[in-house]
């Protein structure tokens, strides 16, 4: 079946709302409006008000009260319409959501679902291109998901409703309109492992979300300069799969970890930790990282495309890495 | 509540009074233990007791049926207690055993217990609103007929997640209690130093949610109020709240040296003590004689006595143990 | 403002009241470039005109001295325009070119003037509050009497940083007009799907802020009130609120396909449109001849005109300074 | 003089106070109460109320009245009271505070200092033991300052108030009693370099803030094994002192770095990452990261204790450093 990743997860949505009556969507605009970047379009027409809940301005107030009815048995799915909103509602994540099961010493886990759009590239500028979900990570309590591909983004949302403990799905704004075939019968996908999206010898590219499609096409320009890179995506980014990750490097001995966060402190920091820790002298070349530049993102194109990974860059990191010594 | 209506109340039904001036005991006389504890080194961490608050949780606590949900503070102590938690669990995990309703995860501040449907113990001023809210939202949702009833103190009423859950409850419709404990001061802040607006229940109002004052010392009142409210709301009269007019007697925590009000306002309001009050009542209607009183007194310190010795033969959750409950264990990963 | 009122206003000073078309005139046509521009691609990003409400910049606008500060959302180029900063900076900006007001890195949502006190441009809903509250703060401990006014939907009235911005306003005497434009919708969201409280000013006075709510598409009532407004702060009234009633007749941005309103409902509002309105009161009383709303056009084509030519005439910002302006250059490190 | 650490800050605050009519404090309690922690107390009778200023609970309300107050040319210090309420202001920190001068294009700067206690080790439990500093360093805008001696607590705000740009200063929740002398005429430090506060030549141990002392304290230990550790006091989380980190890894070719957040996605791993980056041929073993377990801070005080980084763990850690072959 031909379908865009947009529509990948309104079907993971209609089939949830479908599979299971405790399932609904919350959210600003989800409703009427069809939902900020239309993924819900028409779930409204289907399920009615009761189970599309067109909520007002007030993240902290939809996202908390998300939690109370997980708590009450409900399956929520809360869409906070854009990382840079979820801001408002860091208290109700980090102090509620994902310390509750552990404070109760195990009596109220959390089984939450709250999705965003996330990521810069649309000249949105400082206020609208956060992409904070490697540093939301961070957080002890949630399982942070981060769909890159057409099957993730149908099949992620049904295994995040099944868990049941709080669960972040970050949707990169780019994928949305990424078209591509997809099996009629996809459904859940695990959530637990990385997956190898490009076989390859010389150089592991780590990345994630929407700056894989970039990462794919700079492995094919090193791959003109006989780079045979292999791209991982780490598809879950709390908890990462450690296996995964030592796996590839095992293999190439060589890493350029790429993420859009910025650079200090993000996610990319964490897996050249890891790394490090836990590949040392399996490494050629000390860990690189491709991150977005250190500044509030711009709204002019040009600078915006600079303070973003880029394929040159991807491809420059992982020539250097390639060539030092070993 | 006026002379005459107390009496007539005990007249009706002394047995219930009497009943609401000892669960009013029963957590004073916890909160005491726990201030001693605390001197002595066996409560640690941030400490707040509700002393003088009491008629608030009792009469409230005293209409819910079962299978209604309570959200509570950091000052829940009582709430806990009187929502049916038992004194020795409660004990237990002050003193971080593992026998404690939290396994001593939680301490003072959080409290919880899935059995009564106790949600807490939030810390975070104005933090369990949301929570409140979506829990009735479940209910709704679900066509089930339970009320939520949240606590909180008057310093919550300017934090934006009070206002934007008053919103929620009332644009949704929603069956929950909001209960206002307004005692004056949020730590060292007074109202009219933290409101424009000092009338709470006005305050409420606006979000077209039926709000009223009632005298939180008076027990009777609270419970009268309460039922009034509990019953609306269960019938599907929409979130209701209730501005409960209060007085903490002690410090805000063990480490306030209470620099910002009079002693002389102190000492006013315990004139108003919740207890004292219901006890005269209940001895001018001669429907407590000394000697009940006193047995009352003595089963009120055998529960606590217990608690504490149920406590201290507690164990420590093995620090093997420290990572669990991060995660659910039946998580399917 | 009935029919006498606006001819009285008119023939008092036709002059004026000319201007403040001619302001709506040059907020209409520069929104309609910029939609036109962004078909053509030439500005990106997210793009909110303002396109019927352009009343309630202009009234407001007028009223204020040099050094009053305003505070704006996303939907502020009507707002930076009729402040003074100039079309061609903002034009540019949007070009993402060196030569706009904040030399391309801000955008459409991120208009920015330090000459005029125009301090944004924010794109979180409700996020300027705050900030016009801390304005308004600065100006009153330095004993300034200054005004600050800020710009907000409907919809930023139910989120937390509303509330938390009234009370302390309030509470603080502070001397900033908060200025609502209630045009019933948050993107697809209507006002009666977002509060439970609808009537906005009343919601406002129960902080104890002084608020009313006003025609929004008549220039000369939104003047008046403003004014009203305007002199009471200046004076040390305290905060004031005016609840601005209007419409966009547009999108609420360019990827909007607007299915959560009726056409009929737009076209009965479109009835209202304010230039429209001022303009056939103008030639009622004779205070406005074809020619003179010729070559009122005219110009405001040309300024128009001229702004895009300056756009198109810009540079860019070189890549090398991407991360100037992150910290200060002055910073002492 | 002898002098606490809470001390130092209160005199720091009446200094600028006397120094310069723009400055005032803000925040919940810091003038009748005195301040949660008793850092401000006394300073309502010397300056009054228009310049202590008691704030409601709202966090967001009054930490963005700070950044226009900054914009309208005051020099506030605005306190959270602790960095747990903080979650509560991100929007305005993150989306305002850090992007206003450069959305601006130059225009607006915030001067605003924002101090807020932070850590854990009091049995406060989950929701009031974050450890987020490190985290929050990882916004470009801000600078992040964190003191952990006398003179730092004496002489950060004094520079963090000339700053033109957002400041946050961390106060480590177990510093304020901590006692020693400090020069009477005590006064601005830099706030540009990490300092060695223990000079040796077999490992590095990188850290700040309220976990310095436990850090030293292992230092001790180390050094009655024979392990002569240098200790390198951050001081400053954002903009790092790459300059000083380097260096003591040139030194000693060895790395431990400790603090009081959670592991993943911590400043730890960007300390990793970046010595990684900038050191790596000198490195004779990877760099290894003491820091708190992966979970909500526990009320027990035994569980907590074995949360948070312990002289044993970071010991332990050195001792594993030196003994790797290199
Ligand atoms: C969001 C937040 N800010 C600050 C605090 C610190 N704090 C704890 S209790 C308290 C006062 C709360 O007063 P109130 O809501 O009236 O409740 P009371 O203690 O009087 O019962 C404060 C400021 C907190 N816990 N949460
Ligand atoms: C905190 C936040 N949440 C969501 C959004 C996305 N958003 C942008 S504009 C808008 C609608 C705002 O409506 P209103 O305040 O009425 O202003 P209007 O657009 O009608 O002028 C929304 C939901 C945002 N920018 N900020
Ligand atoms: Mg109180
Ligand atoms: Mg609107």
């Amino acid at each position: 079946m031909k379908t865009t990743y947009r529509e990948a997860i309104r079907a993971a949505i209609r089939d949830a709302m479908q599979r299971d009556e405790r399932v609904f969507l919350m959210g600003e605009d989800v409703g009427r409006y069809g939902g900020g970047f239309a993924v819900s379009l028409g779930l409204l027409e289907e399920f009615g008000p009761r189970r599309i809940r067109d909520t007002p301005l007030s993240e902290a107030g939809f996202v908390g009260a998300g939690i109370g009815a997980a708590l009450g048995g409900m399956r929520p799915i809360v869409e906070i319409m854009t990382v840079n909103f979820s801001l408002l509602a860091l208290d109700q994540i980090v102090n509620n959501a994902a310390t509750l099961l552990h404070m109760s010493g195990g009596q109220f886990n959390v089984p939450i679902v709250i999705r965003m759009t996330t990521g810069g590239g649309r000249q949105l500028a400082a206020q609208h291109s956060h992409s904070l979900e490697g540093w939301i990570a961070h957080i002890p309590g949630l399982r942070v998901l981060a769909p890159a591909t057409l099957e993730d983004a149908r099949g992620m949302l049904w295994t995040a409703l099944e868990d049941p403990d709080p669960v972040l799905i970050f949707e990169h704004g780019s994928l949305y309109n990424v078209a591509g075939e997809l099996a009629d019968d996809a459904g859940a996908v695990d959530t637990d492992t990385a997956a190898v999206r490009r076989a390859g010898a010389d150089v592991s590219l780590i990345t994630y979300g929407g700056t894989l499609p970039t990462v794919l096409e700079a492995a094919e320009a090193l791959a003109n300069d006989d780079i045979d890179a292999e791209v991982l995506d780490l598809r879950t980014l709390r908890p990462l799969d450690d296996d995964a990750i030592v796996a590839t490097v095992e293999k190439t001995h060589r890493a350029v970890v790429i993420d859009e966060g910025w650079r200090s402190g993000g996610i990319s920091a964490e897996l050249s930790a890891r790394i490090t820790e836990n590949a040392f002298f399996d490494l050629d070349a000390p860990v690189a990282r491709v991150c977005s530049e250190e500044v509030p993102v711009p709204y002019a194109k040009h600078l915006e495309r600079a303070a973003l990974p880029s394929v040159e860059r991807i491809v420059a990191a992982a020539r250097e890495a390639v060539g030092a010594r070993g | 509540m006026t002379e005459d209506e107390t009496a007539q109340a005990i007249a009706a039904d002394p047995e219930h009074v009497r009943g609401l001036l000892r669960q009013m005991l029963r957590v004073r006389r916890l909160e005491e233990e726990c201030v001693e504890l605390y001197s002595a080194s066996k409560i640690r961490g941030f400490l707040h007791v509700y002393i003088g608050e009491e008629a608030v949780a009792a009469g409230v606590m005293s209409v819910l049926a079962a299978d209604d949900a309570v959200v509570a503070t950091y000052r829940e102590h009582g709430h806990a207690l009187l929502r049916g938690v038992p004194a020795t669990a409660i004990m237990a995990e002050m003193y971080g055993h593992a026998e404690g309703c939290c396994r001593g995860r939680g301490g003072s501040m959080h409290l919880f217990d899935a059995g009564t449907r106790f949600y807490g113990g939030n810390a975070i001023v104005a933090g369990g609103l949301p929570l409140a809210v979506g829990l009735a939202l479940a209910d709704k949702m679900a066509g089930r007929h339970r009320v939520t009833v949240c606590f909180f103190g008057e310093g919550a009423v300017a934090e934006g997640e009070f206002h934007e859950s008053l919103n929620l409850a009332a644009l949704w419709d929603l069956p929950v209690l909001f209960c206002c404990e307004n005692n004056l001061y949020a730590m060292g802040t007074a109202l009219e130093r933290s409101e424009s607006q000092t009338d709470i229940a006005l305050k409420a109002a606006v979000y077209e949610v039926s709000a009223w004052a009632v005298d939180g010392m008076d027990v009777l009142a609270v419970e009268e109020a309460a039922r009034r409210a509990v019953d609306a709301v269960r019938g599907g009269g929409g979130p209701h709240f209730l501005e409960l007019r209060t007085y903490r007697f002690r410090a805000h925590s063990m480490f306030d040296p209470e620099r910002y009000r009079e002693k002389a306002e102190v000492e006013r309001w315990m004139k108003r003590d919740p207890i004292v009050l219901l006890r005269s009542a209940l001895e001018a209607s001669g429907a407590l004689s000394s000697d009940q009183w006193e047995a009352l007194e003595q089963e009120v310190a055998a529960e606590v006595r217990d608690a504490v010795a149920f406590a201290e033969a507690g164990t420590l959750e093995p620090v093997e143990e420290l990572t669990r409950f991060v995660y659910s264990e039946r998580s399917p990963r």
